[in-house]
């Protein structure tokens, strides 16, 4: 060999759960049948939350809305490994993950709707609100990851983004800082293999998006994205690693957007009904029951029930936010500046004036 | 609210010279024939942009675009807008013309450098050697309640920035016949479509190919009292308040700018010369906006015709708000009527 | 011609109420000096940038720093304007006053969709949660006859995008001022640093800290026939057109604006009220600059009492030439001078 | 092992003359003897119409000057692979590739005094002028590469930067577009180990920059930048596959800024003289003498009438230079637009005008 070889290195796929709930035990992670059912529970939640979303949509009582269906493996696996001290900088599609760590559904609904008080999340939470611009917020969990680095907290912050935010700039300049200054971030990619209408082969021509981390010299891992369990453990070690300033992490859960990108969207314009349907089969919430149903610890009495159960704190939730009162006017400058500018006292002052004499 | 009736009549007040045979169409509509007809003209004519192709594009703009042309000319991209512009760029320099669309002007600050720093300057850098006939293209303003960053009007930043041509149509005839002439432009052209009128109304559009030169104002409708200015989706509340005072007796001349880079200052000037009184409605925040400029140029140039001070009608200081309350930012006639009001009272 | 002259005379009106003990430095000496004084004060505030450690910044104005402080809190970062601004961002978020330098501000466009979109904005999406207690330094402005895109001035960008405070001083004793206030301030600032005159002159500058409001300009010079309104490296061009002017007769009232967004339009007001004429100087190209939006005030506010159109004196419209032709293109005295002579005849 | 690996990420390097001049008989790429002496006779042009600017500086006969001194290996190398129908698009540290494909000297010198008409090339050479702002002329190179693609011509295009640049957003997108497109791009970065002040190791966590090929599937490789040998086989491999249609490549040519990063510039401040003394030792002008030497085809004698000769076209060009009469002032207008806007012609009558006047 004339060339020398002077970097040598490999990307790893985990999976543990197969398409058929089968799961590997030698990879096993043991989890209690408390923290498998509640995993679980979580995968269902986000499933009908979403549902509910796109109802609520459908009948004019809701803005956009962009369905999570068919990723609730990667967020439910990531949110179980979090810990309270934990941060996130959501992207668009996150509502699950968010869900979960704490912030209420109401409030993702009232985001969705056009409120700007749906961003505001429990004190407790470690949650900037969703980004809308694709890719930008991984530098924010850079600088996150830094701050908890420099503070010396026992702590992580888990930036994420699609496959096609990967494409972005920033993603890059994020990646590169993290893996530089070692911030305790863990870059957390739902590849669902779809920009809206652009295909993951047409979005990169890297084979897979945990290779790139080679480019940044950090850890990179590729999972099945719809194995709840392999994210868990993933996103476990990642987090630990990066809690315990070991330094960034690039994990990329390989999953599948079963619906349109938002309800402004028509996803038979571009994909195959064939192409969906393969992916209906591998849905994560199927797998997952069979696991459960399989150990024993699940069954279909106990899915009704537990469905029933969440479609009826979804409906609170909905009723909930059904009652917000409208924002008033003068939101849009109240939060502004912490000392509010002449300009924005006079233009409020102008709006009100025209508001009361309607 | 989203106001959807479509303006009635036809305030164009010179009409096309001769009116080939034509058809009602969408403002969206005339952009996607505009393209069409350019890339039908001239192979070298691309269109690149996320989901411009089998997709047609989040708003169908390049509609059918990908089926006539192929995916050799109708480039779906990667999810990156300094990638399209800079790609654009190499692309223009190397002998091509590329129409690069950017989703939503909310998003274009990606874009800035290549566009500012090379597409701008690449002519007079290599002294004339190097052009960049690329335009950039994308839905801007208000008025659609979707989600932050997807309403924004930042065509201020690029006036402020030297070696670009700004173009705002208002209408369908002008997107179709200003699209033409910024794609056959020999430098970079930002086109901005108001997307809050893309399917608003219709009108007959000449189903062949005409151009409207760049930097012409359009005097939309003569009056004497004071000349009300803008472009874009606030022509329609700016019309609308045109009527609103003229059923008061108050006649108001109405210019759509069409093109802010460069100014039609020719049209301004003797618009405000004549009416002695300007209120100038843009939906960009008033401070720092284009409203400013237009103010200067009327102070500087025609001072002593002024009976008022030029009103700027424009949106708030403050980022573009939730849909729930864009209704609140977004100026809409009353506002227009106010500030008339205000300048015919001095 | 680079003047490299001091401005002679303490033209500042209001000495500091009680001046400690000073000492005599530049203005990039100043800059240095506020931000070891605030980092000693707070632990909380970092630098960051590219060659802002070791190196002590291109233009030194980090000088010191990195020994004093260390690499935790003096950091140098990759190559990468997003990036650093980004980073920022997330510090900020998470408890730091980030003061992130750009190199130059002909690099600042790659910034600005983090500054932007989120620095700018995170204050009011979150609802008041989360600030971004930033400052995003940088020389900007020509004068030193480097390549392409170390001379340019951007701040019209920054005044049109709501969420952002734009601040400019011209002498050392402001910008330590200023820039201690811009640090402690929990909104994101610009600081912009007149590059030209880094060196050009040292004043008395107080060894302790100190603080002075953001959002307040100076009238350096009362007069009462013309107010001429500048900022940054301008003013010393303005001020010797208002020298020159003096031995005809002319008493020119001199504003230095400071702090562009919010720009003080009680004081700007005031003064032209008195004198009825204005004339704005700076070196951004006039079209779309900030002059633009001081007009439209003026003409707002108070077009009764102007006796002559607002003079604006800018840059050409074009990018900032190369070096040979600099000082073609930037405002000098005999250019402000004309105009305070138009505003006068007119 | 229970994860699966899924990609495997090799990078080579390449070396072919080692420090002393020796050859590796099995690389050897057996170029004649004329083009031996055309690359070596480059290198020694090289150098000294650099040094001449330095010198210029030195005396306030020029304005700022970025030497480029140390890397004329990576800087002929790949001027000699690159063919007339080649494009390139430089960064500001290119004038010697420049020069090698034709760009006159005086040419280089007018831009760095800041006259705009330094960037008047001769029609024959397709080379974009100097981008300053570091990075952002590969996206160039990506879309010009993709333009010569689509008309199939039997072209490709070299797209310069240092390590440094290989940070910015720009790189990343303008490396992942020439992947998915498969354009003519040669990626062609020195990494001459510092951006002014910052050490290559703290500009990436990366080891090379040839890896962070693997995050674009695109082929990448380091080559000994200070070997203008294995710069050039690597870089005709890399041009012929661009020229074919075969798609892009990430070259790194590891080599070092022997002097200060611009007249601007103190090196001292923040390296080692230590450190510059050992990759002064590594020459690359004295690595090839050793080798023509040893080949027996070059002696002192005849390097001696080689600097002679050079030092003589150097200093034609220098007086033709200084002899290029000062810009009008006009110029600052007359290249902006194709035709000018009315507020350009009333500030060119304005400028013009007061011109007149003093
Ligand atoms: C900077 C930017 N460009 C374009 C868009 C419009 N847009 C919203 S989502 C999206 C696709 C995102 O794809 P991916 O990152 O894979 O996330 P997914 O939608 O699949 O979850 C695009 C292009 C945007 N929001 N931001
Ligand atoms: C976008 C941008 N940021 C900052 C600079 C200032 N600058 C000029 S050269 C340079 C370092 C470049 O380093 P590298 O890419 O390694 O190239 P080298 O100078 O080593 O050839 C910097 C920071 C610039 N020109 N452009
Ligand atoms: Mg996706
Ligand atoms: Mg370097």
């Amino acid at each position: 060999m004339p060339r020398r070889t002077i970097y040598h290195a490999v990307t790893e796929r985990l999976e543990i759960l197969d398409e058929h709930g089968n799961i590997d035990p030698e990879l096993d992670p043991h989890l209690t049948a408390e923290q498998l059912l509640a995993l679980y529970r979580t995968m269902v939640r986000m499933r009908l939350f979403d549902q509910k979303g796109l109802n609520l949509q459908r009948q004019g009582r809701m803005g956009t809305w962009g369905s999570l269906q068919g990723q609730e493996a990667s967020q439910a696996g990531m949110a179980l490994a979090m810990e309270p001290q934990d941060w996130l900088t959501p992207s668009f599609r996150e509502h699950g993950l968010m869900e979960a760590i704490g912030v209420p559904m109401r409030q993702i609904y009232a985001f969705w709707r056009g409120d700007g008080r749906g961003a505001i999340y429990p004190p407790h939470v470690n949650c900037l609100p969703q980004a809308v611009p694709v890719g930008t917020q991984f530098l924010h969990a850079t600088g996150i990851g830094l701050a908890l680095k420099k503070r010396g907290e026992r702590a992580a912050v888990v930036g994420c983004g699609g496959d096609g935010a990967t494409s972005e700039g920033d993603f890059h300049e994020a990646m590169n800082f993290a893996g530089v200054f070692q911030t305790n971030t863990v870059f957390f990619i739902q590849n669902n293999q779809w920009a809206i209408s652009l295909p993951f082969n047409r979005q990169t021509a890297s084979e897979t998006i945990a290779q790139k981390a080679h480019a940044y010299g950090i850890p990179g891992i590729q999972v099945d994205g719809n194995d709840a369990l392999a994210v868990y453990v993933a996103s476990r070690e990642a987090l630990e690693r990066a809690r315990s300033g070991g330094g960034p992490t690039l994990i990329e859960c390989l999953t599948y957007r079963l619906r349109d990108h938002t309800t402004a969207d028509d996803h038979t314009r571009y994909r195959s009904a064939d192409e969906v349907a393969e992916w209906q089969k591998r849905d994560p919430i199927d797998r997952m029951f069979a696991f459960l149903a399989g150990s024993g610890v699940w069954n279909d009495e106990r899915e009704a029930a537990l469905r029933t159960a969440i479609n009826q704190e979804v409906e609170a939730e909905v009723e909930k936010f059904e009652q917000m009162s409208p924002p008033p006017p003068s939101d849009i400058f109240d939060y502004f500046y912490e000392v509010m500018p002449w300009n924005l006292k006079e233009q409020r002052e102008q709006l009100l004036t025209e508001v009361a004499r309607c | 609210m989203l106001r959807t009736e479509p303006i009635t009549g036809n305030d164009r007040r010179v009409a096309p010279a001769e009116v080939p045979k034509t058809t009602r169409m969408t403002l969206v509509q005339a952009v996607t024939r505009a393209l069409y007809e350019e890339m039908e003209r001239d192979p070298t004519v691309l269109v690149l942009g996320q989901d411009v192709g089998k997709d047609g594009g989040v708003f169908r703009a390049t509609e059918g675009l990908y089926e006539a042309f192929g995916a050799e000319r109708v480039i779906d991209t990667p999810l990156a807008e300094s990638g399209i512009t800079g790609t654009a760029i190499g692309l223009a320099v190397a002998g091509f013309r590329p129409v690069a669309e950017i989703q939503f002007m909310g998003f274009v600050y990606l874009a800035l450098n290549q566009f500012f720093c090379h597409a701008a300057r690449l002519r007079n850098r290599s002294r004339g050697r190097y052009n960049v006939p690329m335009v950039l293209r994308m839905p801007y303003g208000g008025g659609i309640r979707p989600p932050e960053h997807h309403s924004e009007s930042y065509e201020a930043l690029f006036v402020a920035t030297p070696g670009i041509k700004v173009v705002i149509p208002s209408t369908p005839y002008d997107a179709k016949g200003m699209l033409a002439s910024a794609i056959r432009d020999n430098d970079p052209v930002l086109f901005l479509e108001p997307k809050r009128i893309y399917r608003a109304f219709r009108e007959e559009v000449p189903v062949e190919p005409y151009t409207i030169p760049l930097g012409k104002a359009n005097v939309v409708r003569v009056g004497k009292d004071v000349t009300l200015i803008s472009y874009g989706a606030m022509m329609r509340p700016t019309l609308e308040a045109a009527d609103a005072v003229a059923r008061d007796g108050v006649s108001a001349e109405v210019v759509d700018l069409r093109t802010l880079a460069p100014v039609d200052v020719e049209t301004l000037t003797a618009s405000v010369a004549k009416t002695g009184r300007a209120v100038v409605v843009h939906e960009a925040p008033k401070t720092g906006g284009f409203g400013g400029e237009v103010t200067a140029l009327l102070n500087e140039r025609v001072l002593m015709h002024l009976e008022a001070p030029v009103q700027r009608v424009g949106g708030f200081d403050v980022a573009f708000p939730p849909a729930l309350l864009e209704d609140y930012y977004l100026p809409h006639r009353a506002r227009v009527v106010e500030a008339i009001r205000r300048t015919l009272s001095y």
